[in-house]
């Protein structure tokens, strides 16, 4: 059992911790200048985290200690799924811990603490936020299982690591439903991430808000946190989709020589998503709240499509 | 339990060997399984034979009812599956499907009915309900498999419901012994009337907690590991014969995660509006917490649950007796293959989970952010809400459960019978400002009116259509051919 | 184009002109709908050559460019020049409940493909395994004549299942005969000059394409 | 004589027939020429002589069939065995008779200014048109042709049912249009199924669709399949038989719609459809070796004799009323198919001649009756005795032979086909009677006030055509007295085939 593998670990881990930021940073860098504006900068967003963690923390008297323990918890969560979804390399020691099902849920568990932590101050936000949110999520769940459930009915296993050894070694050309579910999948990422049509990360108008709504008393550290961490969701969630439907150029193999590349594909696949997420938000509006299960229909219509047509074409 | 009578008469005989070697025409096994499925079923509270059971677990005080969704939901359990592995042990493929359907049916509408009620109480029990509906699912695609003679998937997925059983056995209990301490201080049953009792008990609150998150199937808590596997048995459903079911099934997971997501959205209402926020009721409460014996309870449930969902491995091991008497094989060999830690239901590659990594890294990264952020002692100021910058705002602004679960009443909200009023005095002058508004929400179980009304009205009701074939919209009429060829085309197949 | 690839491409076009026919299902606006529709036009003709390609069935060809002409350029042309005429582009129908449809529609696709499950076990042609969606289509196209109540959107629906057929007869067998072909292209030709005819004689009587109108002839109250 | 009609399912391959090329050109050429000559004076005329010419080619034809047993024609694309001809024979006699009638009726129709001249050109263009459709689809060999002869012959009538323009009338074409263009869609995936499961044991091209291959290899064709087509294929003729719960067009169309074409479509249209439907029956129950398709098609027919029967009871309007009675009597043809065995046969095919001679009589004197009153509202119309003895007889009759009294044709039909039932399905005998006696109560109790009473002051006395409903009447009631050898034989003959 050689020790390189952890340090890839290692390396993932923190990669996934650096990069998140810059991540936003380069989304929100295309939308301004999508929409003509000056951008502040790719670093932003580390400038935001380092200001947030230097304030002291502000807290709502009626606050208990689950408004406090959330942000913890919410990072770990983060922190822990991005220790097992493939970014570099496929052989990682922390990967066997857990399948697909297991990172869905872990982001589950997030959003349950965060839902609850919304619901502590019992201020009518908070409460509207966390309604929401679970709302959305108990639409978007089943159809984000459907998505990846066709992924690894194609290939047979549930692990992420050997779905993409299965990608490698086998030739898939083509596939209508791997195209079905990746659609599927592209939806939900949209809408667990919080993103336009969905929710809008930028607002904090009353009654358009979801995320926002439930972390609207988080101040200090526990802000910085909460903030951290979502970053790191998106990241996670585009290295997900890019280990379930494009995973050329990770590292099949725990070695130094191979983790350079591997970097450099995860780059410029990120600049690539990037570019499509901002595409996107600056092509739709928020839709209204209720329009929302028909946006949600639609991307299970499709991960089910999808299905099928692994069943019958296939 | 007629079914019994069926199994009796058709060979002579009560003990279970005698039936078990019996000989039993088709016919009669398949009425004999329905009729001891329906009775056991009624017993268990599956849909659509539920309806006493939201009723009665309210009216039962807090220890009995935990007993009863605890130990009477179970017998039914063991009964169902002792009649149909243990008795019948050859049956066709479709009173799997069957079961896996009820299953299903039971597991969607009962989370969809807990999540609306406000009397926490019902919505245990509606919640049990689900469980039940989860537990069947396992046993149904164990039945599925079997009839297909796929021994290692039927233990694999026997197990999944058997564990379930275990599971909800321990964080119903919890809960409603979390419950019944509520009800025992507050003396109120109703969610509206409670909030912030996290301040009051907090230990009743953390344990509660825990049991909510179990409940929820999150990991590493014991509801995500039987509902992982349940997860795992379905997809391995490509390897059945039958091209239909190998369709259908994967739709069946489908449902499940509408179910789990439902039951997260359903236990934030729950702890939120109890535990957190502010008091909402009028008379002002003088909570205490709960005393010592009430607490070991639940403290002993609460780490039941814990144990359970990180050291699946072991217990695992214990129920593959079980699997192996009705379905030939353990799963043990693969299960635990890769030490106490890692369970991995068929094989390294196509699956595995590990709770107790799950939670140490959990707990590892938590507190390794805490230190780091806490070397600096950073001061907490206390201070009022600030909320957007709101004004004055006071306790009954905030989200209740009604409201909580109001999205989701309108998505789902044509599977309830809703009837909202709305009634404001207006007062002279302006009339966009009313004095007051009320507004009243009913909401009804369907099944009352869809299955305990008498039929005959229904069959009335078709004598009168007879001549109405003809009613004009053409869509109708198309309607008409569509229907004749699915029917046909079922007849022929 | 060796077989492999030739069944990729056809089963993509298959799995192309379902997702069209669910597009009509939920498509509320008339252009959209011809559009997706001369879309499926579209696919079929492709997919259609291809098979004919491959099987080299030369008569294959010719329906090809029959589809191409009357399903993609003819027929939408027609129904863009009448809805121009009437002036009802603009309307925007309301489709009931459409989740329901979706799922419903899912629902037959999953009927068909048991139903057509033992064919394919004994069909030797790369494209039997296409025979199930042209089925779904057809099922479609026949559900989305149930669940609108324009008639325009009506006789669409009408033309989508009229693909799913074409669809299955190039897909099941290699084309029917190409006496078939010619005689079926000319009654959906037929046909589309009928329903122009009966727009304007609808939309002169009761001044609208709501179907729902014309719901007087029945038995329902004949007896009060 | 009972040397003749050889009963060989191997027909004799011959160059071509003069007959069948008169029998399929003149309607064709007819529709060119009536297209533009149609308004005229004589068009008329011309209408009849170009049926009776069809008649006469049929009865021709049909000797020749008579003579030298089934045959090929035009290099296979025809085949003419006992079966079709006699359908071929009676389209082209009811077809002629039709026309007779037509003259007088629209001519009145056009002078109270409800036709102009563009509708009379398009009605008469229409009308043979639909005719060769018709005969297109009894003699073609093809089975793919026969669906397009079909969606030919819905697509000629679509716009004669909605000649008068009104709302009801573009509603019942509408309907019309769409549910039979449906069903006709079914129809042709069936028989792609149909080719699918045929080119596998035929080989590709043209030879899978041809009857008279499939018939010879039926035993040979994949089952599964086929019965998938069957379904199809019953839905979509289904609905052109107009079986319940297919049926909702017909009584929309044919009350609408000019009484000639009601005439034609109850009394021959739904003929042809059925016998598209009894071919595909033989093929597929040749395959199956199960009696499935015939089951369906005995529930289709009950389902049609009792739900017509009971929509009857509660009808206003005259030509709807006989519009039921026909999908009443479709069902009873229809489950004497699929009963099946000789007798059952025997009597569904005299049953389908029979009733398409006296449903189009009847529909004859109703149009002259609802243009005496104007309306065809049944309270309004009275004293056709009095009024106008040869309509009020003649309608007296119609309806008494349709309903089954002896000693009209459809007794006959009736009884044989009951008894075969009795004999061969006792089960469903109860289901049977229970339709024909409320049909039986239902038509009758209707029949009485319009015959019978003073005339009533809407009543405006007009000219009659006297020849068909007389004609009609005469024949039915022969065939009802006794059947004619060569007609016995015939039948006999077809039944063989249908085994």
């Amino acid at each position: 059992m050689s020790v390189i593998p952890y340090l890839i670990e290692l390396l993932q881990v923190i990669i996934l911790l650096a990069l998140a930021p810059a991540f936003i940073g380069w989304v929100r860098m295309l939308k301004c200048w999508m929409q003509g504006r000056s951008s502040a900068g790719l670093f932003q967003p580390y400038r935001d985290l380092s200001k947030l963690f230097a304030k002291d923390v502000v807290l709502a008297e009626n606050a208990s200690w689950i408004f406090r323990f959330t942000p913890y918890l919410v990072f770990g969560t983060a922190v822990l799924a991005g220790g097992i979804i493939p970014i570099l390399s496929v052989d990682l020691p922390l990967a066997p811990t857990a399948d697909v099902i297991v990172i869905v849920a872990l982001f589950a568990i997030a959003r349950f603490f965060t839902a609850l932590a919304g619901m502590d101050i019992g201020t009518a936000f908070g409460g509207m936020g966390s309604s929401r949110e679970m709302m959305i999520a108990s639409l978007a769940e089943p159809a984000m299982l459907m998505a990846i459930f066709t992924v690894s009915l194609t290939n047979k296993s549930t692990s992420l690591s050997q779905i993409v050894h299965v990608i490698y070694s086998g030739q898939t050309l083509l596939r209508p439903s791997l195209a079905f579910a990746f659609l599927a999948f592209v939806l939900i990422a949209l809408a667990e991430t919080g993103r336009i049509p969905v929710d809008n990360p930028a607002t904090h108008l009353e009654l358009t808000m979801v995320h926002e709504a439930m972390i609207l008393e988080y101040s200090g550290r526990h802000l910085a946190l909460v903030e951290w961490a979502s970053m790191m969701k998106l990241f996670l969630f585009v290295m997900l989709g890019i280990a379930a439907y494009a995973p050329w150029g990770i590292a099949a193999r725990g070695s130094f020589t191979a983790v350079p590349l591997a970097l450099a594909f995860m780059i410029f696949k990120l600049g690539a998503v990037g570019v499509g997420i901002v595409l996107i938000e600056t092509g739709l509006a928020k839709m209204r709240l209720f329009r929302l299960t028909e946006f949600l229909g639609a991307a299970f219509l499709l991960a089910t499509l999808g299905m099928l047509s692994f069943f019958i074409l296939d | 339990m007629a079914g019994f009578s069926i199994h009796s008469g058709s060979f002579s005989g009560y003990t279970f060997d005698a039936m078990r070697h019996a000989e039993i025409p088709f016919e009669w096994a398949t009425a004999a399984f329905f009729l001891a499925f329906a009775g056991f079923a009624a017993k268990a509270g599956v849909v659509p034979l539920h309806v006493w059971l939201p009723e009665a677990h309210p009216a039962a005080p807090s220890n009995v009812s935990s007993l009863m969704s605890g130990v009477m939901l179970k017998t039914a359990i063991y009964g169902i599956v002792r009649v149909t592995f243990d008795l019948i042990h050859i049956f066709p493929w479709w009173w799997g499907a069957a079961v896996l359907t009820l299953g299903l049916i039971s597991a969607v509408l009962g989370v969809l009915y807990a999540l609306m009620q406000h009397d926490l109480k019902r919505l245990l029990a509606y919640h049990s309900v689900e469980n039940i509906g989860i537990i069947l699912i396992g046993i149904g695609l164990a039945m599925i498999f079997k009839s297909f003679d796929l021994p290692l998937l039927a233990a694999l997925s026997l197990i999944a419901g058997l564990y379930h059983t275990m599971n909800h056995a321990m964080f119903k209990g919890l809960l409603f012994m979390g419950a019944g301490s509520v009800l025992h201080v507050t003396g109120e049953r109703n969610m509206e009337e409670m909030g912030g009792l996290i301040h009051r008990m907090p230990w009743t609150a953390a344990l509660f907690l825990i049991g909510c998150v179990s409940i929820a199937a999150l990991p590493p808590f014991n509801g995500f590991v039987s509902e992982w596997l349940t997860f795992q048995a379905f997809l391995l459903s490509p390897s059945l014969p039958n091209s239909l079911i190998r369709l259908l099934i994967p739709m069946g997971a489908a449902l499940l995660a509408l179910t789990g997501a439902l039951a997260a959205a359903c236990f934030v209402k729950a702890f939120g509006v109890t535990f957190l926020g502010h008091w909402r009721g009028h008379h002002n409460p003088h909570a205490h917490e709960a005393n010592w014996p009430m607490r070991a309870g639940m403290i002993m449930s609460a780490l039941a649950c814990l144990g359970l969902g990180i050291l699946p491995t072991v217990f695992i091991d214990w129920m593959d007796i079980i699997a192996e008497q009705f379905t030939g094989t353990t799963i043990a060999l693969s299960a635990s293959a890769y030490g106490w830690m890692w369970l991995t239901p068929v094989s390294y590659e196509r699956a595995s989970y590990s709770g107790t990594i799950v939670f140490i890294g959990i707990l590892v990264v938590v507190l390794a952010a805490y230190l780091l952020l806490h070397v600096r002692p950073g001061a907490i100021r206390r201070v009022p809400i600030w909320d957007c910058g709101f004004e004055k705002i006071n306790h009954r602004m905030q989200y209740n459960a009604t409201s909580f679960s109001m999205p989701i009443r309108r998505i789902f909200g044509y599977l309830f019978r809703i009837k909202e009023e709305t009634e404001l005095s207006p007062q002279p002058g302006h009339k966009a400002f009313p004095k007051k508004i009320h507004y009243h929400l009913s909401i009804r179980d369907r099944f009352w009116g869809w299955l305990y009304k008498p039929i005959v009205e229904a069959s009335f009701w078709l004598s009168r259509k007879v001549g109405k074939l003809q009613q004009g919209r053409i869509q109708a009429y198309l309607i008409y051919s569509f229907v004749t060829i699915i029917i046909l085309l079922v007849f022929l197949r | 184009m060796d077989l492999q690839t030739a069944a990729q491409i056809n089963s993509f076009l298959a799995a192309l002109v379902l997702l069209t026919a669910f597009g009509m299902l939920v498509q509320k606006r008339i252009y959209g709908l011809i559009h997706l529709f001369a879309w499926q036009g579209l696919f079929l003709s492709m997919n259609t050559a291809i098979v004919g390609f491959v099987a080299d069935k030369h008569h294959l060809y010719i329906s090809s460019v029959l589809t191409l002409s009357l399903k993609v350029v003819l027929l939408p042309y027609i129904l863009h020049v009448l809805i121009h005429r009437l002036k009802i582009h603009k309307e925007v129908e309301t489709v009931v409940n459409i989740p329901m449809t979706m799922l419903i529609g899912i629902a037959l696709v999953i009927f068909s493909y048991h139903l057509t499950a033992p064919v394919r076990e004994l069909s030797t042609l790369i494209t039997r395994s296409t025979l199930a969606i042209a089925m779904a289509t057809v099922m479609i196209g026949l559900l989305m004549m149930i669940t609108r109540k324009h008639a325009v959107t009506q006789i669409i629906g009408f033309l989508a299942l009229e693909n799913g057929l074409f669809f299955a007869a190039t897909s099941a067998t290699y084309g029917m005969p190409l006496v078939v072909e010619l005689g079926v292209a000319l009654d959906v030709l037929i046909a589309a000059f009928i329903f122009g005819i009966f727009f304007f004689h609808i939309h002169t009587t009761f001044d609208s394409l709501d179907v729902e109108q014309m719901a007087r002839l029945k038995e329902a109250d004949s007896d009060e | 004589m009972s040397n003749r009609w050889p009963v060989s399912r191997r027909p004799i391959p011959m160059n071509s027939s003069i007959m069948l090329l008169v029998l399929l050109g003149v309607p064709l050429i007819g529709s060119v020429v009536l297209a533009f000559t149609g308004d005229r004076k004589f068009a008329p005329e011309i209408n009849i002589a170009g049926s009776a010419a069809t008649f006469a080619a049929g009865l021709g034809l049909a000797v020749e069939v008579y003579l030298q047993g089934p045959m090929l024609a035009g290099s296979k694309f025809f085949f003419v065995d006992a079966f079709n001809v006699y359908l071929a024979v009676l389209t082209s006699f009811v077809s002629m008779t039709t026309a007779i009638f037509s003259r007088r009726y629209m001519r009145s129709e056009r002078e109270h200014g409800r036709v102009g001249h563009r509708r009379m050109r398009f009605y008469h263009a229409m009308f043979q048109l639909f005719i060769f459709a018709m005969l297109l689809c009894l003699l073609t060999n093809n089975v793919g042709v026969l669906w397009i002869a079909m969606e030919l012959a819905t697509l000629s009538t679509v716009l004669l049912v909605s000649l008068y323009r009104t709302p009801t009338a573009i509603e019942a074409a509408w309907k019309y249009f769409i549910l039979c263009g449906v069903g006709i869609a079914q129809a042709l995936f069936g028989t792609v199924l149909l080719y699918f499961a045929a080119e596998k044991v035929l080989g590709e091209g043209g030879e899978a669709l041809l009857w008279t291959n499939l018939n010879g290899v039926s035993g040979s064709l994949e089952p599964t399949v086929l019965s998938l087509a069957f379904v199809f294929l019953m839905v979509g003729y289904g609905t052109k038989v107009g079986l319940v719960p297919l049926h909702n067009w017909l009584p929309d169309a044919h009350s609408e719609g000019p009484t000639p074409i009601s005439a034609v479509l109850s009394g021959l249209l739904l003929n042809i459809a059925l016998y598209a439907l009894v071919r595909c029956k033989v093929l597929v129950d040749g395959s199956t070796h199960t009696h499935h398709a015939g089951d369906i098609m005995m529930g289709f027919g009950i389902l049609s004799i009792l739900a017509a029967a009971f929509s009857l009871l509660r009808q206003k309007d005259i030509k709807r009323m006989f519009s039921y009675s026909s999908i009443e009597h479709m069902g009873i043809a229809t489950f004497a198919f699929g009963l099946g065995g000789p007798i059952a046969t025997f009597g569904a095919l005299l049953h389908m001649l029979v009733h398409s001679l006296a449903k189009s009589a009847i529909f004859f004197t109703v149009g002259h009756a609802s243009q005496m009153h104007r309306t065809q509202e049944m309270e309004k119309i009275k004293g056709l005795f009095r009024g106008n003895p040869l309509v009020g007889w003649g309608l007296m009759f119609g309806v008494l032979a349709i309903v089954g009294m002896p000693p009209f044709g459809i007794f006959t039909s009736e009884f044989l086909i009951l008894t075969a039932t009795i004999k061969d399905a006792p089960l469903w005998t109860p289901l049977l009677l229970l339709g024909l006696g409320v049909a039986f109560a239902a038509l009758l109790r209707r029949l009485q006030p319009m015959v019978s009473g003073e005339v009533p002051p809407n009543q405006q006395p007009m000219k009659v055509a006297h020849v068909p409903v007389m004609l009609h009447m005469t024949l039915v009631l022969i065939i009802g007295l006794y059947i004619p050898a060569f007609l016995n034989q015939w039948f006999h003959t077809a039944a063989e085939l249908l085994k």
